[in-house]
C-alpha cells in the first residue's frame, strides 16, 4: 500500500506553502518584541484571513484554468456596500450581510456568464468587469467613509474566549461549509476537470458549464466575504483602485505560493490559505527587522522573488527535459 | 451568427482587405466610430491637431504594448511593466549626472536597465519555469524597491536630456511627431521579426505548443528569455519616451500602462493564450484604447462612469470578435 | 445476424466542415451481441460518424433511431444517458484527476450530495480489474501514466458505465499484443453479455480476429457491409482505398557488410533506473527495430539519443565518436543530423493551430534562412517538395494543420524532419492510427531513406511492422536489451516470447486469447 | 484611560494651532522619556512619501529630538490598508509609546484607535486625518482651504470670470474631494460666470500632462488653470500645445515653481501652496509634547506653505538646478521646523 505517497504527491503544494509559512512566521515571532501573545496572533490572523479569503476566491477560478482580475474590485465594491448596509439592529445587520454576499455572488456569476457563454478569455473579461465593479463602487462611495455594526465587527476581528482569533474560526467554517463540499461534489470535480482538460471533460459528459459557473460564483461570494471582513477591519468603505489592484495581484501571488497551478486543474483552497499567510508573514518580517525604511520595499521584493523561486528547486530532480513543459 | 455575417461581408471586399482578420477590421471600425461619436460632441475631435496628439500619446503605449505582445504571443504575460517603465525613464535621466558621455548615452542606458529586468524575468520563466505572472510580479516589486532606494539615497537627477525631449516631442518630418515615427520603426521591426525571421516563427511555435517546439530542435528557453529581454527593453524605451514627453522622470509614471497594454494587445485580436495574433491588431488596439481614454476624459465623464464605460467597451468588443470557437 | 433486432440505426447522416464532406448519407445498423468493425482510410469519416453517435457532433441531416425511437443528442452527456459509451480516438481523460476519479467521472457514487470516495475506489478497482489492468493504482494521476496505460483506463472508464453500446475508436492503437489480448477477452465477454460493440482500427489482424460484421467507409460514405471473413484482406483494403493493393512491405535489401563505424551507437547507456546498460549500434543504410512490450524503455532510449534526458551514464557515439547531446537542438545540427518522430503528434509533433507551412518548416528554419531571415521562396519550394514526396493531402499550405486528417498530420510530422535530410532517424511508433495505404507509403519511404544512407531506429507497437520493415530488431525488457533478432529470426513468435522475457517455447498470446 | 480634556491654550501655541474654535485640548498622562516612537507609513513609492520619510528621519536625528527618543522606527506597508492597520496594531502590541501615521485611508484607523487608547498609546495622524474619532491627535493642513486659496487666486486674476481647467487628483481620495469642494464652492460664491472643465490628473505629472493636452485640444483655450498635483506636467502640456500662459493655482512641486518663475512675465501668474512632507516632523513633535504631558490640541492646523507671484526666489522658494519632483514647501517655521527639502534630497546614503 503506497496510498500515502499518492496523497503526499497530491498535497505537495499545500505542504510546501505550510512549510514556507511556518518558517517565515517562526522567524517573525522569534524576533517580535512581544513574542507570540494572543494580540500578536490576532493581528496576524486578521491580516492573513483577509488575504486568504481573496486568495480562496482566486483559487476557485484558477482551478478552472481561468483567472479573476476583478477579484480585488469585487472586494472593494462589497466593502463599499457593506459600509452602507451592514448597520443597525441585528435583523438589519443580517439582511445587510446577506445582501453583501448576494452582490459578491452576483459579480462572480456575471464573470462566469461572460466567460462561459461569451466565451471570452477570463483574463480580459475580468479586466473589463473589474473596471465596471470599481466604477460602481466609486459611484456608491465617492469618498471613504460609512459605518458598520461595530459589535459584529469587533466580534469578527476579535478573539473567542480571549485566545482564539475569531477570524481563524471563520476561515475554518468557510473551509468546512464552502470549500470541502465544493471540491467533493460533482460540480466541483467538473470545475477541476474543466481546468485540466476542457475538451476531455466535455467528451466525458461532465457538467463543465455548471462547474465553472459555480466556481466563478463561489469565487465572487468568497471575495465578498473578504469585502465584509475588510469592512469589519476598517469600520468603513473606500473605493480605492489601489486596494483593488493590490489585492488582485496579492491573491495571485498567494495562490501560486499555495501550490495552485495557474494552468488549472490542480491545487486546493487550503494551500491558498497557507500561501496567503506565508505571503503576509513575508511582509511582517519588515516589522521585526530593523531595515531602513527606504530599503523595505526592495527587501520585500527580493524575498518574494526568492519565495516564488522555491518551486524551481524541483527542477534539479527533473531528468527528462520534457517535464519542463508540464 | 456574427461569424457568418462577417464572412459574407468579407467576401465582397478586395483581396488585400479580406486578408485582414476580423479583429483588426472591427478594431479599426470602432476607432472610426469613436471619432465620429466624439465629432458629434465637438468638431475638435476630428482636427488634425487632436488626432496627431493622440497618435503621439498612443506611441508611448504602442512601444510598450509591442513588448507586451511579444510576451503574450509566447503565452506568457509581463506584469513588471509599471516599474520597468519607471526604471527605464529614471535611469535614463539619472545618466545625466555622470558626465556628457553618459548624457549622450542616456537613452541606451535606460533601455539597458529595462533589458536587465527583462533578463531576470526571462531567466525565471524560461530557465526556472516559474509562471510568468508571478515572476514578473516579483521583479516589479524589486524594481520598485530599487527605485525607492535610489530616489531616497542618491540625490537623483531626473531631467530628460535634450535627445529624449527630441525623440518624444520633436518632429523630424514637419507635422509628424517623432514619437510616432519611432513607434512606426519599432512596429515595422516587430512585424519583420514576427513574420520573416526564425525567431518570430519560434515565438508563434512556442506560444502554440512549447513541447513540440522544443522537440523540433528550437532552443525554446533562449527564445523565451530573449523575448522577455526585448519586452523589458521596449517597456523601458516607452518609459524613456514618456520621460522625454514629460521632460522628466518620476516614480509611478508606469502605473497607468500595465492594463491598457494588455487590453490593447488583446483587443487587437492576439490570443492571451499565445500563438496567435498580428501586429496590425495591436496597433489598432493601442489607438483604440488611447482614443477611448482620451475622449472619456475630455467629455468630463466622472471617473466612475469612465471606468464602467471602459469595462463595457472592452467586453462588448471582445464579444464581437474575441470569442473562442464554440464547442465542436 | 438475421433476425437480430437493430438496437441502433443511423440513416442518411451527413456532416460537412466548410467545404469538406466528412459524412455523406452514411448508414449504420448496430445490433446487440455483435462486434461491428468500421474500416476506412484516414479521413474516411469513421471518427466523425461515431462522434455523431456519441453526441459530440451534430449532424447536418439524417436521423438516428435507438430501439425504435428517434433520438437527438444535445451533447455527450445525453448520449451517455441513452447507454452509448465511447472511447474517442483522442481520449477523454482528465490529466490532473486520479484514475479512480476518471473512471467514475460521468456518474460518481454519492452520499449526501458528496462524492463517496470509498465507493468510488471500489468501483474503479472493479472496472480496472475487468479491463485487465489491476496493476494501475486507482490513486495515480492520469497524466503520470504512459499512453498505453491511459488507453486501458479509458476502456475501464467506458466499462464502468455499463453501456448498451460501446464504441472504441482506435482505442488500442498504442497497446502491444499482450494488452490487446487482455482487452479482446473483455470485449468478447461483453459481446456474450449482449452488448453492441463498434470497433474502429487500422490493424487488420485485430479486426479479423474480433469482428462479426465489418463496414467499410470511403470519403464519408459506406461502401460495403459484410460478414467478417467473407472477403480477403486485399479486397478489403482495395475497398478502403479505392485502388489496387498488394504487398504491404517493401523488399529488404541484403545485409551489406561495412567496416565504417556505425552512424549511431551507444555503450552501456543507463538512465534513472529506466535504461540499463544498453549497447547497440545502427549503421547507415540499416533499419533497426525496437520491440518489446510498451513502456520497457524504448521511448526513453529514443529520447536519450535525442538529447532530451539528463543524467545519462554511458556513451553515445556518432560515427564512432563519442558525443554529448544536451538538447534536440544539438542533436539535429549538421554533423549529427538526427531527427526524432515523436510519439504523440498532437502535443509533441505539431502545433495544431498553425499552418501546414509553418509546421513543415519548423524544424528546418536554420536551413531555410540566412542570418535568421527566412527565405520565403526557398521555403515554398521545399514545402511543396515535401507535400509531393509524402503525398500529403491538404487543401493548401496555409490551412491549419489541425484541419488535416490524422494520417496526413502524421505525414506532416515525418515530412518536417525529412526536410532536413537527417542522417539518423529515430521513430517512435510512427504509424499509430494510420491507415494501411499510408502505412505502406511510410514503409517504402523508410526503406528509400535507408537506401540513401540514413540510419533508422524504429520503435513500434505493431509486430507485423517490425517483422516486415526491420533488418534487425532489438527487444527491450525492463530497460535492457533482452534479445537481438536478425533476418529470418524476426518472427511474431520470437518477438512475443522475448518481449515477455520468456525463454523457450512461449505460445502466441493471440492464440491464447482466442481460446 | 485616555487623555484629560483641558482648557487651552496649547503648550506651544505658535506651533500647535487648534483646528477650530471648538477643538478640544488634551493633556495625556506624563510619561518618562526617552520614548519609543513609530511611524506607520503606507505607500512609499512616490517622491512626496520618500521626502516625508527622509524628513522624519532627519528630524528624529536632530540632537535635541534624538535625546528624547529611545527608538524611532519606520515601517511602510504599501497601498494595502489592512496591512497598515495591522502595523499600527503591531506597534501597540510591541509597546511603543506613540505612533505617527500617514494613513492610506484615515477612516480605517478607527478600530485600531480603540485598541491604542486601551493600551495607552498616543496616535498622531497627519496628511490624512481621522475626523470621526477623538482617540487621536490630527495634524494637517487645511485641504479645503487650499482649494479656496487657488480659486480665490483665479477669481482675483480674472475679474470677468472665464473658462477654467481644473485638473483633479485621484478619484475617490478624500483629499481630492475636499480640495475640489473648496474650489467649486469658492467659484460658485464669487458671483461671476465660470465655465469649469474638469479632468482627472491623478496627482501625476504624466497623466496630468496627457489629459491637459487633450483638454486644450478639444475644449481650450482656457483663461485660468488650477491643478491639485502633477502641475509640472500641466504647464508642460500648455507649452507643448503653445497654449497662452494664464493664471494658475497649484501645488508646491519644484518643477511647477521653476516654470512659474521662468514664465511669470509671459502670464504664468502662480499661486503655489500645499502640504509639505515635513508635516511629519510636526506630528512627531506633537507626539513628544503629548508624551511629556504637555497640553496639545486634538486637531492641529498647519500653516500652508504659500508662495505667490511675484515672490518666487531661486534658492529658497524653488531650486533651479534640482529635480522637478520634490515638494519645496517643507518648513514650518512656527514650529521651529526647517528641514530644507534640498538638504534631505541631497543626503547621500552614507551620511544618513
Ligand atoms: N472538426 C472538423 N473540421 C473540419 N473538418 C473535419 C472535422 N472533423 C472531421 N473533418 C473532416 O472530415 C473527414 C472525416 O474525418 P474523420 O475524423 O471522421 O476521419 P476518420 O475516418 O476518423 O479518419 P482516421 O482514420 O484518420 O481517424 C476528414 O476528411 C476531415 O477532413
Ligand atoms: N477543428 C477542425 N477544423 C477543421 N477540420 C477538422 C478539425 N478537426 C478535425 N478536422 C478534420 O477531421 C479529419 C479527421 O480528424 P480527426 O481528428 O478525427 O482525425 P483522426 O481520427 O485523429 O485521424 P487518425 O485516425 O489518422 O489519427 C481531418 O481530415 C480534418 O480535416
Ligand atoms: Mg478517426
Ligand atoms: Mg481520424
Amino acid at each position: 500500500m503506497k496510498d500515502w505517497r499518492y496523497w503526499l504527491a497530491e498535497q505537495r503544494g499545500t505542504l510546501v506553502a505550510l512549510a514556507i509559512f511556518a518558517l517565515m512566521f517562526t522567524i517573525y515571532i522569534s524576533n517580535h518584541p512581544a513574542g507570540l501573545t494572543t494580540n500578536v496572533a490576532q493581528t496576524a490572523a486578521n491580516k492573513g484571513t483577509l488575504l486568504a479569503l481573496v486568495a480562496m476566491a482566486q483559487t476557485l477560478v484558477v482551478i478552472t484554468a481561468g483567472i479573476d482580475l476583478s477579484v480585488g474590485a469585487i472586494l472593494v465594491l462589497t466593502n463599499c456596500i457593506a459600509s452602507m448596509v451592514v448597520t443597525g439592529n441585528a435583523f438589519e445587520t443580517t439582511l445587510g450581510v446577506v445582501f453583501v454576499l448576494f452582490v459578491g455572488a452576483l459579480c462572480g456569476a456575471l464573470n462566469g456568464l461572460i466567460v462561459i457563454y461569451g466565451r471570452l478569455q477570463p483574463i480580459v473579461a475580468t479586466i473589463g468587469t473589474g473596471a465596471i465593479f470599481f466604477g460602481i463602487a466609486l459611484i456608491l462611495r465617492p469618498l471613504p467613509g460609512g459605518t458598520v455594526n461595530e459589535t459584529l465587527a469587533d466580534a469578527m476581528t476579535g478573539k473567542v474566549f480571549g485566545i482564539v482569533p475569531a477570524s481563524l474560526l471563520m476561515l475554518l467554517a468557510i473551509v468546512l461549509v464552502v470549500w470541502l463540499p465544493f471540491c467533493s461534489s460533482v460540480i466541483g470535480r467538473a470545475a477541476y476537470a474543466a481546468g485540466s482538460s476542457e475538451t476531455a471533460a466535455y467528451m466525458s459528459g461532465m457538467p463543465i458549464r455548471r462547474g465553472k459557473f459555480a466556481a466563478y460564483t463561489l469565487g465572487g461570494l468568497l471575495a465578498s466575504i473578504g469585502g465584509l471582513f475588510l469592512t469589519f477591519f476598517t469600520y468603513s468603505g473606500q473605493a480605492s483602485s489601489a486596494t483593488a489592484s493590490t489585492y488582485t495581484l496579492l491573491s495571485i501571488a498567494a495562490v501560486v505560493l499555495g501550490g495552485v497551478s495557474l494552468f488549472g486543474g490542480r491545487g486546493s483552497a487550503i494551500g491558498a490559505i497557507f500561501g496567503a499567510f506565508a505571503f503576509r508573514a513575508i511582509g511582517d518580517l519588515m516589522f521585526v527587522f530593523d531595515f531602513d525604511a527606504l530599503w523595505q520595499p526592495l527587501f520585500q521584493g527580493v524575498i518574494l522573488l526568492l519565495a516564488v523561486s522555491i518551486g524551481a528547486l524541483g527542477l534539479w530532480r527533473v531528468r527528462n527535459r520534457l517535464e519542463w513543459f508540464g | 451568427m456574427s461569424d457568418t455575417t462577417m464572412g459574407r461581408i468579407s467576401e465582397r471586399m478586395p483581396r488585400f482587405i479580406r486578408r485582414i482578420e476580423p479583429p483588426v477590421a472591427i478594431s479599426f471600425a470602432c476607432i472610426i466610430l469613436l471619432l465620429l461619436f466624439g465629432g458629434l460632441y465637438s468638431s475638435a475631435f476630428l482636427s488634425a491637431d487632436y488626432l496627431l496628439q493622440q497618435l503621439k500619446v498612443a506611441s508611448f503605449l504602442g512601444v510598450i504594448a509591442t513588448g507586451m505582445m511579444l510576451v503574450i504571443l509566447l503565452g506568457q504575460i509581463d506584469l513588471s511593466v509599471p516599474w520597468v517603465v519607471a526604471a527605464g525613464a529614471m535611469m535614463a535621466c539619472a545618466a545625466t549626472a555622470y558626465g556628457p558621455a553618459a548624457t549622450l548615452a542616456a537613452v541606451p542606458i535606460g533601455i539597458l536597465c529595462g533589458m536587465l529586468i527583462g533578463l531576470v524575468n526571462g531567466i525565471g520563466v524560461a530557465y526556472l519555469r516559474i509562471p510568468s505572472m508571478i515572476v514578473t510580479l516579483a521583479t516589479n516589486a524589486v524594481a520598485q524597491g530599487l527605485m525607492v532606494v535610489y530616489t531616497g539615497g542618491f540625490s537623483p537627477r531626473d531631467f530628460a536630456t535634450e535627445e529624449m525631449r527630441y525623440l518624444a516631442t520633436g518632429s523630424l518630418i514637419p507635422g509628424v511627431p517623432n514619437a510616432l515615427i519611432i513607434w512606426a520603426i519599432v512596429g515595422a521591426g516587430m512585424v519583420f521579426v514576427l513574420t520573416r525571421t526564425t525567431f518570430g516563427r519560434a515565438v508563434y511555435g512556442i506560444g502554440n505548443r512549447e513541447r513540440a517546439a522544443y522537440l523540433s530542435g528550437v532552443n525554446t528557453r533562449r527564445v523565451v528569455m530573449i523575448a522577455f529581454i526585448a519586452a523589458g527593453g521596449l517597456s523601458a524605451f516607452g518609459g524613456v519616451l514618456l520621460a522625454g514627453y514629460a521632460s522628466k522622470a518620476a516614480q509611478g509614471m508606469g502605473d497607468a500602462y500595465l492594463l491598457p497594454a494588455i487590453a490593447a494587445v488583446v483587443l487587437g485580436g492576439t490570443s492571451i493564450l499565445g500563438g496567435r495574433g498580428s501586429y496590425l491588431g495591436t496597433v489598432a488596439g493601442v489607438i483604440l484604447i488611447t482614443l477611448l481614454l482620451s475622449i472619456l476624459s475630455v467629455l468630463q465623464m466622472p471617473e466612475a462612469g469612465r471606468q464602467i464605460i471602459y469595462g463595457v467597451v472592452i467586453i462588448a468588443m471582445l464579444l464581437l470578435y474575441g470569442r473562442s470557437p464554440a464547442n465542436q | 445476424m438475421i433476425g437480430a433486432e437493430a438496437l441502433f440505426r443511423m440513416e442518411g447522416i451527413s456532416k460537412r466542415y466548410g467545404g469538406v464532406r466528412a459524412l455523406e448519407k452514411a448508414e449504420l445498423v448496430v445490433e446487440p451481441g455483435r462486434i461491428h468493425a468500421i474500416l476506412g482510410e484516414n479521413g474516411a469519416g469513421k471518427s466523425t460518424l461515431i462522434k455523431v453517435m456519441a453526441g459530440v457532433v451534430t449532424p447536418d441531416e439524417g436521423r438516428m433511431v435507438l430501439k425504435g425511437d428517434d433520438v437527438v443528442f444535445a451533447g455527450p452527456a445525453a448520449a451517455q444517458k441513452s447507454g452509448i459509451a465511447c472511447i474517442f480516438q483522442e481520449l477523454s481523460l482528465i490529466p490532473d484527476l486520479s484514475v479512480a476519479d476518471n473512471i467514475v467521472i460521468a456518474d460518481p457514487p454519492q452520499r449526501f450530495g458528496m462524492i463517496d470516495r470509498k465507493a468510488q475506489r471500489r468501483l474503479a478497482e472493479a472496472a480496472l480489474d475487468r479491463a485487465g489492468a489491476a496493476d494501475i493504482h486507482p490513486a495515480a494521476l492520469v497524466k503520470d501514466l504512459p499512453l498505453s496505460r491511459r488507453q486501458v483506463v479509458e476502456i475501464a472508464k467506458a466499462l464502468a458505465r455499463q453501456p448498451q453500446i460501446l464504441i472504441l475508436d482506435e482505442a488500442t492503437s498504442a497497446l502491444t499484443a499482450a494488452d490487446v489480448a487482455k482487452v479482446f477477452q473483455v470485449l468478447k465477454r461483453l459481446r456474450q453479455d449482449g452488448m453492441a460493440l463498434l470497433y474502429i482500427s487500422h490493424r487488420m489482424n485485430e479486426i479479423a480476429e474480433l469482428a462479426d460484421t465489418c463496414t467499410v467507409f470511403r470519403n464519408g460514405r459506406n461502401v460495403a457491409t459484410y460478414a467478417n471473413g467473407s472477403k480477403s484482406n486485399d479486397e478489403v483494403v482495395e475497398m478502403m482505398i479505392g485502388r489496387e493493393y498488394h504487398n504491404v512491405f517493401p523488399p529488404k535489401p541484403p545485409a551489406a557488410v561495412s567496416d565504417r563505424a556505425p552512424a549511431l551507437a551507444c555503450r552501456d547507456l543507463s538512465w534513472a533506473g529506466r535504461l540499463k546498460d544498453i549497447s547497440l549500434s545502427v549503421a547507415a543504410g540499416e533499419v533497426v527495430g525496437l520491440g518489446g512490450l510498451d513502456g520497457q524503455g524504448q521511448r526513453e532510449l529514443l529520447l536519450a539519443f535525442f538529447g532530451v534526458l539528463s543524467g545519462l551514464s554511458g556513451e553515445i557515439l556518432i560515427d564512432g565518436k563519442p558525443v554529448t547531446l544536451n538538447s534536440p537542438a544539438a542533436a539535429k545540427r549538421g554533423e549529427i543530423g538526427m531527427a526524432l518522430i515523436p510519439e504523440d503528434r498532437k502535443t509533441e509533433g505539431l502545433m495544431l493551430p498553425m499552418s501546414v507551412r509553418d509546421n513543415l518548416s519548423f524544424a528546418s528554419l536554420d536551413l531555410l534562412s540566412k542570418a535568421s531571415v527566412i527565405d520565403s521562396a526557398a521555403e515554398q519550394r521545399r514545402n511543396e517538395d515535401m507535400l509531393d514526396l509524402l503525398a500529403i493531402k491538404t487543401a493548401g499550405l496555409d490551412i491549419p494543420v489541425g484541419a488535416l486528417s490524422g494520417g496526413n498530420q502524421q505525414k506532416v510530422v515525418i515530412a518536417k524532419w525529412l526536410m532536413r535530410r537527417p542522417r539518423i532517424i529515430l521513430l517512435n511508433d510512427p504509424t499509430r492510427g494510420i491507415d494501411v495505404g499510408t502505412k505502406q507509403e511510410i514503409y517504402a519511404l523508410l526503406r528509400r531513406l535507408a537506401a540513401d544512407g540514413a540510419a533508422i531506429l524504429f520503435y513500434s507497437t505493431d509486430y507485423d511492422e517490425l517483422i516486415g520493415c526491420c533488418d534487425r530488431v532489438l527487444v527491450l525488457y525492463d530497460g535492457a536489451v533482452k534479445r537481438e533478432l536478425k533476418g529470418d529470426e524476426i518472427s511474431e513468435h520470437a518477438l512475443i516470447s522475448s518481449a515477455l522475457n520468456i525463454t523457450g517455447n512461449g505460445h502466441s498470446l493471440r492464440e491464447g486469447a482466442e481460446a | 484611560e485616555g487623555p484629560e480634556v483641558v482648557a487651552g491654550p496649547a503648550s506651544d501655541p505658535n506651533c500647535f494651532v487648534p483646528w477650530a474654535d471648538q477643538t478640544k485640548f488634551y493633556k495625556y498622562p506624563k510619561k518618562d522619556g526617552p520614548y519609543r516612537i513609530a511611524l506607520a507609513n503606507g505607500y512609499i513609492a512616490n517622491t512626496w512619501r520618500i521626502q516625508m520619510i527622509q524628513s522624519a528621519k532627519a528630524y528624529a536625528a536632530q540632537p535635541e529630538v534624538a535625546a528624547k527618543l529611545k527608538e524611532f522606527k519606520v515601517v511602510s506597508t504599501g497601498e494595502d490598508v489592512p496591512a497598515q492597520v495591522s502595523a499600527v496594531d503591531n506597534f501597540i502590541d510591541s509597546g511603543y509609546d506613540a505612533i505617527v501615521v500617514n494613513a492610506q485611508n484615515a477612516a480605517a484607523l478607527i478600530p485600531a484607535l480603540k485598541r491604542a487608547k486601551a493600551a495607552g498609546v498616543i496616535v498622531v495622524a497627519f496628511d490624512g486625518t481621522v475626523d470621526d474619532s477623538e482617540d487621536l491627535i490630527n495634524v494637517n493642513v487645511d485641504q479645503k482651504g487650499l482649494g479656496i486659496l487657488w480659486a480665490n487666486w483665479l477669481i482675483n486674476h480674472l475679474p470677468n470670470g472665464g473658462k477654467i481647467l481644473e485638473v483633479r487628483g485621484v478619484a475617490g481620495h478624500p483629499v481630492d474631494g475636499i480640495r475640489h469642494e473648496g474650489i467649486q464652492e469658492t467659484f460658485a460664491a464669487s458671483g461671476k460666470k465660470w465655465d469649469i472643465v474638469e479632468v482627472v490628473g491623478k496627482w501625476d505629472d504624466g497623466v496630468a500632462q496627457k489629459v491637459t493636452a487633450d483638454a486644450i485640444a478639444t475644449s481650450g483655450p482656457f483663461d485660468g488653470i488650477t491643478g491639485q498635483g502633477g502641475d509640472t506636467g500641466i504647464v508642460q502640456a500648455m507649452i507643448d500645445a503653445k497654449h497662452p500662459f494664464v493664471p494658475f493655482g497649484g501645488e508646491t512641486e519644484n518643477g511647477f515653481r521653476k516654470f512659474c518663475a521662468a514664465h511669470a512675465g509671459d502670464g504664468l501668474k502662480c499661486s503655489s501652496a500645499g502640504s509639505g512632507p515635513a508635516q511629519v516632523a510636526v506630528a512627531i513633535k506633537t507626539a513628544i509634547a503629548a508624551l511629556e504631558g504637555n497640553v496639545v490640541p486634538q486637531a492641529v492646523k498647519l500653516p500652508l506653505a504659500i508662495v505667490e507671484d511675484p515672490n518666487f526666489k531661486d534658492g529658497t522658494d524653488y531650486y533651479k538646478d534640482q529635480s522637478d519632483n520634490f515638494f519645496v514647501g517643507n518648513s514650518f517655521p512656527t514650529c521651529g521646523i526647517d528641514i530644507s527639502a534640498i538638504e534631505i534630497l541631497n543626503q547621500s546614503k552614507d551620511n544618513q
